[in-house]
């Protein structure tokens, strides 16, 4: 029956059931991918961010949400400039590839 | 000089005969297999070369000064040189006297194969002539070379830093197997020729023995004992040979036709790459040559390690070694053979398959920074430029004092270059992200493409097609701009240390326009190590796994080569060795154009 | 959970409630929607109880609904409620209980305001006199009709006839209780129990034999919102709300749920029928809805008033199933009759949701 | 004859400065109304950012005042003005007379069943910091399953809260939030620890490399958002609701066990002593020093001093340090300086 109006679906992150497998097995080849404190300088430097939305500290929490990656990781062009700016040392180049490579 | 034996055979030679059908039959073989794996088109292209006049004559040059003089040994240490060549050359000489003394005096067994490497077991000195005086001197006197040369080598291995090294590669264990039969073979030849010397006769060196030896052995059955013991060295060398670094020696007989007839390196492991790797020496000079050997735990990562691994077919260690290195380019620039380590390496890279793709279609560049009118020099900062402004600042500031007419194209952002893209092993993404630059850079109309960042610079000459444009980086640009007297430049009196960047440096081989550019402003020292054998500053965007706090000691050895110089300053022409070495250093570092600027009048 | 903990909490918030004499104000929407419910309560608490409950014709709307769907501003809705206060006055009593929980949260809210700021209820009182030259007292205590019921649960438990206890197994049955958001949320000290763990039907569940039910999204909307549904784009966002809730509520496979706010029997039996037909999905035991009642209706079952009496025909989701649990007889033939035995029509059965 | 300095409170503060006080040769005497010293860390089980056993800093302290007077069980009765001193009458019947009194009476943690939402008291699987510091020194809780597979530590409990009626930060939650999500990860390695912070206050000497070992070595992970609610689910799992303010969605996970980090407040034996002297009291409830940059151990009334908690939230190292300075305070003031 058509009664105008659908139901909206629940917005919440279910941490219980969302699958974080990506993240963990991105972290146990690159443990620095755990330390980021979401300071964005990262998002900020990045040639992508600005034409694309593409933001690696946004990647590593979609990661950990179980969300898809995939649309902004396909904008990184691996400059490089993120892992000269963050100030917790993390190879976000390496991070980057390592998550293309594993993702699935 | 007659036949002692009648047969002219004994059976001590079989081992000798062995071990050289099998090397000689394994080499064909792989030989075979590497022409078949190289493109259709590649393929093509050296079979004609190896009949085109010209390039047979480089291969011989190259082969005779490479492989038996060793040429470029000599200019590294001359100790070095002196080794190698008097091993290579040597037994070379040994092995063609061999045959000339068979041709005198035995023609009849040419067609036997040992026979010019056992002669003088086979024949007896039946009378004395000056022909055979002569030869049997030769003989002695060149087997005295090759005994000082292996005397050398037995002294590399306590004392290498004579040789000029201060690390030596840990060798595997076939390694010393054939190590341990080539130091042994002529040591046993003399024993050998020396105990048959009253038969067959001798010279300076084993006539002497002789005597010696039949004072205290003086029984003929000594003889063939020392024979069967001459051989079985030569079998076990040449059985090792092909599971050994001394593969190298026919390996780089074929790498030397195959690069002079063009080849590259497309895959990481099959064609010219194999052949790379089958014609490392393992002399271990790459070790000294590494940057990253300033922190211990990177000893087993240079390309003498990745090539020994890509033989043992060590995926695990192939891959760490691959995403470990700088890509300076320094091992290759010393390597004797020309192994291309960090191509090498990029391929092994690019063998990876990655589900996620970059795509870049649907960003826009167009209209970042190109203007509507049309001018004559286009500048492109690229992207770490943007982290140290001080260089597009002061390039900017230049162009404007010279008055030149110019539009930044990637002011407001824009695509990288695609380099880093492109050694980190990417090469369909760096091809999609350069075809998207190159439109861009066509359309803004330029004629000059004036670049301040080292791997843009490179990545523009390399792999970009920008017809009619004239790519050129700010260090020849602004040497220009002073020569024809729109810059005026007053000399300051800092003195200045250069780093030549290795993009710019070894990778583009521009040493000499920085320095000279720099030179209008400043006094120049030079470090210790300088050019082509400069020093990483760490920050190299070649490297995938190392962390940044793994860099640090490589920052450290670089900034400790630029302090011999005592200069006062520190001057670079990449923002990114800029903003590695300044993170550390205790002196000023600046840009060379920072340092023009600053020396530059307002017009 | 540790129920030693919830007690202490409920003795926290513990308030007054007179024994006595009421003044009693209807909801304007509840009659509509489950008309026996108001009825039963006057019916209980003056037939079966004895208690003094007065009502009067003259009360109007109290301002809430209007108040919170922002179409008027706070001062009319005082107003309003003046003379409501005024009505009472007049009447002689001082204890005032809305049946609207939205009515009891905007009195709450006045009389709160007014504590704080005397000024503006003098200038409500001059409005009231300029208006229609009425005075009134404040009320010594506002209680909500459930705070009463729940006050008297016991005494209703000493004369009920059925308990909420499965007539044949002997277990106490599973009902969830479902506080409207304007009972306790606002104020938490005016509500019985707290807004954390509100005790007022809890109370009258453990008092009539029954289990209350705890799950995660107890405390969750039951998905009306005022403004929200009103505006027919944003009900996509109401409903959601209420698969969330049922969503959370189901493993635990209650037998019904019990509420004391007007919207929300509404909304939690009326969702159940578009969530089926949406979605396909029902959530009481083979293809049935959970039963939603009022306290007063559930009040109505223990002590034995006939369930089609208390309009239990009324709702969408079908009751029978409770009440065979509770071995309460009826007679399916006369479901659809009314109060004159007239046929009311047997409306068209649903294609999910399983009803009779 | 030496002479007396009345210490109300026996924590480390009072412990401290008792045996300041010794050396500089005066007769400390503590009164402590708990059967105890060492106050809150003596309840402690490790101590960050090193881990030495909390139990080892009160021996220690507790070595240094062998000779002081003490009595536990004991509260201050009643404290009288005297022309140049003051009489403390204690509950064990006994007067005092003294010329300088040291205020060490320290905070309390807040009601954690305060925060309704989080059903503290209710849950069979919600404790307090300070109950999982008890669990961590081996007394049984039955509220601490025996095998979680995650957890939950919730920041700022009762403290930057405005409802709670505490609006100053306590400081000292963040790193024990995350001491306690470490100690926890020693013990369940397999299990998921989540934090729910606010902001991370990590301010203090190698507070931050133990953030970065949470994450990298134990991989913690960090929720910045408040927790909103706390449910029970019908297999007796803890529903946990909060934003995930950093992807802006709410975020809501079970757990086994959930960890309130209640924060401190003033003790009200504080507030009634600042009652019985005179002492004023600052708008964060803590009782006032006479300022809070310079004379932060001196308080309004001669010859009363203050160290440690009672006068803001502090850390063990900021309260060690207050004690001494009070200490040598009381020397100079008795001393006429």
């Amino acid at each position: 029956m058509d009664f105008g109006f659908g139901i909206n679906r629940s917005s919440t992150i279910d941490l219980t059931k969302t699958d974080n497998g990506l993240f963990r097995r991105v972290c146990s080849e690159e443990p620095g991918a755990r330390t980021c404190m979401a300071c964005g300088s990262c998002s900020a430097t990045c040639m992508a961010s600005d034409l694309s939305g593409m933001s690696i500290r946004k990647v590593l929490l979609a990661m950990q949400r179980g969300q898809d990656i995939r649309h902004m990781l396909s904008k990184c062009m691996l400059c490089g400039k993120c892992t000269m700016v963050c100030p917790r040392g993390i190879n976000t180049r390496r991070l980057v590839l390592t998550i293309c490579r594993l993702y699935d | 000089m007659i036949d002692r034996i009648a047969s002219g055979f004994n059976p001590f030679v079989i081992p000798f005969l062995a071990g050289m059908a099998f090397v000689l039959g394994y080499c064909l073989i792989s030989m075979i297999r590497i022409v078949l794996q190289l493109s259709h088109a590649d393929r093509k292209k050296f079979l004609i070369s190896l009949v085109t006049p010209g390039v047979i004559w480089r291969n011989c040059r190259d082969i005779f000064c490479d492989c038996l003089l060793h040429v470029k040994l000599w200019k590294r240490n001359r100790l070095l040189g002196y080794m190698h060549s008097s091993i290579a050359l040597g037994w070379f000489i040994l092995i063609v006297l061999g045959h000339i003394e068979v041709l005198l005096f035995v023609p009849g067994r040419i067609n036997l194969f040992y026979y010019p490497i056992f002669f003088n077991f086979f024949v007896a000195e039946n009378e004395s002539t000056v022909q055979g005086k002569v030869l049997f001197f030769l003989m002695d006197f060149f087997l005295l070379v090759v005994l000082s040369g292996i005397f050398l080598a037995m002294l590399k291995r306590l004392r290498s830093r004579l040789f000029g090294m201060r690390r030596t590669t840990r060798h595997s264990l076939t390694n010393q197997v054939g190590l341990y039969a080539l130091w042994a073979i002529f040591p046993l030849r003399l024993l050998a020729e020396s105990f048959t010397a009253h038969i067959s006769g001798g010279s300076f060196l084993t006539v002497p023995a002789n005597w010696v030896f039949r004072q205290f052995l003086g029984n003929d059955l000594n003889m063939l004992p020392t024979w069967w013991a001459y051989s079985i060295a030569l079998c076990v060398f040449m059985v090792v040979l092909p599971f050994s670094r001394y593969m190298h020696i026919p390996a780089e007989m074929m790498l030397i036709p195959m690069r002079n007839a063009g080849i590259r390196i497309t895959s990481a492991r099959r064609g010219l790459a194999r052949l790379e790797v089958l014609s490392c020496p393992n002399c271990g000079i790459c070790i000294d040559a590494c940057p990253m050997s300033a922190d211990r735990a990177n000893l087993k990562d240079c390309t003498v390690y990745l090539t020994r691994q890509i033989r043992r077919g060590n995926e695990k260690r192939i891959d760490e070694i691959s995403d470990k290195c700088l890509l300076c380019g320094k091992c290759q620039e010393l390597c004797q053979v020309g192994v291309e380590g960090p191509k090498l390496r990029v391929a092994q890279r690019a063998s990876r398959k990655y589900p996620i793709s970059p795509d870049f279609s649907d960003i826009d560049v167009k209209g970042s920074g190109i203007s509507a009118e049309k001018h004559e020099v286009a500048y492109y900062s690229g992207c770490m430029t943007r982290l140290t402004p001080s260089i597009s600042r002061s390039v900017e500031s230049l162009l404007r004092k010279a008055g030149v007419d110019y539009t930044w194209i990637d002011r407001d952002g824009g695509l990288c270059c695609g380099r880093p893209m492109l050694i980190a092993g990417r090469t369909e993404e760096a091809r999609e992200m350069a075809a998207r630059n190159m439109e861009l850079i066509i359309s803004s109309g330029a004629g000059t493409l004036l670049v301040s960042c080292p791997i843009c610079y490179r990545m523009f000459t390399e792999e970009y097609t920008l017809p009619g444009i004239r790519v050129v980086h700010y260090a020849e640009f602004f040497d220009e701009l002073i020569r024809q007297k729109r810059l005026t430049v007053e000399k300051s009196d800092v003195c200045y240390v250069y780093h030549d960047p290795c993009e710019l440096g070894r990778g583009c081989g521009m040493y000499d326009g920085p320095r000279r550019l720099l030179s209008h402003a400043a006094f120049l020292a030079e470090a210790d190590r300088t050019r082509g054998e400069s020093v990483c500053c760490g920050g190299s965007l070649g490297s995938i796994s190392l962390d940044f706090e793994h860099r640090k000691s490589i920052t450290m050895s670089s900034l400790e080569n630029l302090y011999s110089s005592r200069a006062d300053a520190i001057a670079t022409a990449c923002p990114l060795c800029r903003s590695t070495l300044a993170r550390y250093s205790d002196r000023p570092v600046r840009d060379i154009a920072e340092v023009i600027d600053n020396q530059t009048k307002e017009s | 959970m540790i129920y030693e903990g919830k007690k202490k909490i409920w003795s926290d918030y513990q308030k007054e409630i007179p024994d006595d004499h009421w003044y009693y104000v209807r909801s304007c929407i509840r009659q509509n929607f489950f008309p026996a419910s108001e009825r039963m309560f006057t019916e209980i608490t003056r037939g079966v109880l004895g208690r003094d409950i007065y009502e009067t014709p003259h009360h109007t709307t109290c301002g809430g609904i209007a108040y919170h769907c922002d179409t008027i501003p706070q001062e009319t809705a005082m107003t309003i409620v003046a003379r409501q206060f005024a009505l009472m006055t007049e009447a002689g009593y001082e204890n005032y209980a809305p049946s609207c929980i939205t009515s009891f949260g905007n009195y709450a809210e006045i009389l709160e305001t007014w504590r704080e700021y005397p000024e503006l209820e003098a200038k409500i009182r001059e409005d009231l006199w300029k208006a229609c030259r009425r005075e009134f007292k404040k009320p010594k205590c506002l209680a909500h009709s459930s705070d009463l019921i729940y006050h008297w649960r016991d005494e209703i438990a000493a004369k009920a006839r059925f308990r909420l206890v499965d007539r044949e197994t002997g277990d106490a049955l599973r009902i969830v209780e479902h506080i409207g958001c304007h009972y306790a949320k606002m104020f938490p000290s005016k509500g019985v129990g707290g807004a954390e763990y509100p005790y007022v039907l809890a109370g009258m569940i453990e008092s009539w034999g029954g289990q209350v039910v705890d799950y995660p999204e107890r405390r969750h909307c039951c998905g009306y919102g005022f403004r929200q549904y009103h505006v027919k784009a944003n009900r996509g966002y109401c409903v959601g709300n209420t698969v969330k809730k049922f969503e959370s509520m189901e493993p635990y496979h209650p037998d019904a749920i019990i509420t004391n706010c007007p919207g929300c029997p509404y909304f939690l039996d009326r969702w159940q029928y578009v969530m089926a037909e949406q979605t396909g999905r029902t959530y009481g035991s083979d293809g049935f809805g959970i039963p939603v009642l009022t306290y007063e209706e559930l009040a109505g079952l223990v002590l034995g008033y006939d369930p089609w009496d208390l309009g239990l025909q009324l709702h969408q989701v079908a009751v029978e199933p409770l009440l065979d649990k509770m071995g309460i007889k009826y007679d399916p033939q006369a479901k659809y009759l009314g109060v004159d035995r007239e046929n009311l029509m047997r409306p068209q059965l649903p294609e999910h949701l399983k009803c009779f | 004859m030496k002479e007396n300095v009345v210490i109300i409170g026996g924590g480390i503060a009072g412990m401290e400065a008792a045996g300041q006080l010794l050396s500089l040769g005066y007769n400390p005497i503590i009164v402590e109304q708990q059967d105890h010293l060492g106050g809150h860390v003596a309840q402690w089980h490790r101590l960050f950012p090193d881990m030495i056993p909390a139990q080892e800093l009160v021996q220690k302290l507790g070595e240094s005042i062998a000779e002081a007077n003490v009595f536990l069980e004991t509260r201050v009765n009643f404290v009288n003005r005297l022309s140049d001193g003051w009489n403390v009458m204690l509950s064990n019947g006994i007067n005092i007379v003294c010329r300088a009194i040291l205020v060490a009476s320290g905070f309390t943690l807040f009601d954690a069943s305060r925060k309704e939402e989080y059903g503290y008291g209710v849950y069979d699987h919600v404790i307090t910091n300070a109950d999982l510091e008890a669990w961590l020194n081996g007394s049984a809780d039955r509220r601490v399953p025996f095998r979680p597979e995650s957890m939950g530590f919730v920041h700022c409990v009762g403290s930057r809260d405005m409802k709670a009626g505490n609006t100053q930060c306590s400081k000292v939650c963040c790193t024990t939030a995350i001491k306690q999500a470490i100690e926890m990860k020693e013990r369940f390695p397999d299990s998921n620890v989540y934090c729910f912070y606010m902001d991370l206050r990590l301010f203090g000497k190698k507070y931050e490399d133990f953030y970065i070992n949470a994450q990298k070595q134990w991989g913690v992970q960090f929720i910045r958002g408040r927790v909103s609610e706390v449910s029970e689910t019908m297999e007796g799992r803890l529903q946990v609701k909060a934003e995930d303010t950093l992807s802006g969605r709410p975020v809501k996970v079970q757990l086994d066990l959930l960890v309130l980090m209640s924060g401190m407040v003033c003790n009200e034996h504080s507030s009634r002593m600042a009652g019985m002297m005179g002492l004023d009291i600052d708008s964060d409830g803590f009782i006032r020093s006479r300022d809070n940059e310079y004379h932060i151990v001196e308080s309004n009334r001669p010859g009363v001093f203050y160290a440690g908690t009672c006068t803001g939230t502090k850390t063990v190292p900021e309260t060690v340090c207050e004690a001494r300075s009070a200490a040598l305070a009381i020397h100079n003031y008795l001393k006429g300086r």
